[in-house]
């Protein structure tokens, strides 16, 4: 079963881990990208992510597909959060699960590292200092997106 | 042709509007909308002149030929995760 | 706060999970091993884990001081189960925060291998026919340990 | 001077007891140690020549000279995780 959602609600960790698992596979790799309490040196009291959202739920889609069949596994589950979160907050949560760790590992940071570059979310900071503004981001698709500078 | 045109996060504070339905040639491709939507002048000549675009929810090449009723976003730069 | 556990109850991912996070830290990364149904072509039913326990709670801390200080986090929790374990129960638990993700997925792998090349851990399976035997096993700190074969 | 030595899953079997208490001369090392328990004859001459072994909790070297009251383990093959 591949899942994407892209939810307003409080994301379960324990929602994305019960999507996963067969009797075959040994592994399970979960990914949770959480709200922190500062950014490029700033304090973040909370923040906004907007989506596109018709689009962003068939490029999660698609990203959970395109992790499962790189892996060969049918068990890939992401859910994305919108709407206001506050620190602490999980903004993403990524399960997958397969026979063996190398493969889970695998398709877990592919999925997050392609969310990073394609996902159509954006994500407006609100600063301790009372100011707010969009995260600069990436342009989709470019390489190296994700992993530089200051994201989680 | 009529063709809707999204705006979303840094471009819908930029453009004032999360969407503007416009009438453009047949024939029109996507860098020809831009073209077009960054000609109405004021903030909207700062929409970059290449942004990344989606037609009808997918990614999509500037060169790509709009056809009545598409449904084009100017993507800014993504964060996600 | 490091944290490893060797317990004959029944691994909880929400408690691993429970253990790491901090107010900067936007990535938590949680790996669970899981019995699998099969092993090397044969149908296992179930297993042990026998453990040299004194020695392998020093180990499994040592592996989890390991971890953090290679990515520079303080938040490292490994849970590794001993005795009979059904098809579908978890193993071991690791889960690890950092304030990005790359080092939270260095960390979590780190754990993981380490515990596959040194902890003082052995398991017997139980066969669909039966049978049961001992999984043959890496000799301690062999490099390469692992991820060979057909372990999950 | 008296060594504890463990053993574990299939050296247990092979041996057929979990432990051993060994009176052996001042400065043994841990190689000296697996060599008189291989002597025991029967299986215990299966015991691997050069196992992995821990000393008081911690792995060891095969050269490492042992002292009274040290607990030995001789350590199979791991397959934890």
């Amino acid at each position: 079963m591949i899942f994407a959602d892209l939810t307003r609600d409080e994301i379960s960790p324990q929602e994305a881990l019960a999507r996963v698992g067969a009797p075959g596979h040994g592994a399970v790799v979960l990914f949770l990208g959480v709200v922190r309490d500062h950014n490029e040196g700033r304090g973040v009291q909370g923040l906004e992510y907007e989506a596109y959202e018709e689009m962003a739920e068939r490029v999660l889609e698609e990203i959970a597909r395109e992790a499962a069949r790189r892996v060969g596994s049918d068990r890939v589950a992401v859910i994305h959060r919108v709407g206001d979160l506050a620190v602490g907050d999980v903004s993403v949560a990524v399960a997958v699960s397969t026979p063996h760790r190398g493969e889970a590992y695998e398709a877990s940071r592919y999925v997050i590292e392609e969310i990073k570059k394609r996902l159509p979310v954006w994500k407006r900071e609100r600063y301790a200092d009372g100011e707010e503004g969009w995260v600069p981001g990436h342009p989709p698709g470019e390489a190296g997106a994700g992993e530089g500078g200051d994201t989680p | 042709m009529r063709i809707r045109t999204l705006f979303f996060a840094s471009f819908k504070d930029l453009v004032g509007t999360g969407r503007i339905d416009l009438d453009v040639p047949d024939g029109t491709t996507v860098a020809g909308l831009v073209s077009a939507l960054r000609k109405r002048g004021g903030t909207w000549e700062k929409l970059p002149a290449e942004p990344a675009v989606a037609v009808n929810l997918e990614y999509s090449e500037l060169s790509r030929a709009l056809h009545h009723g598409d449904e084009v976003a100017v993507i800014p730069p993504v964060a996600g995760g």
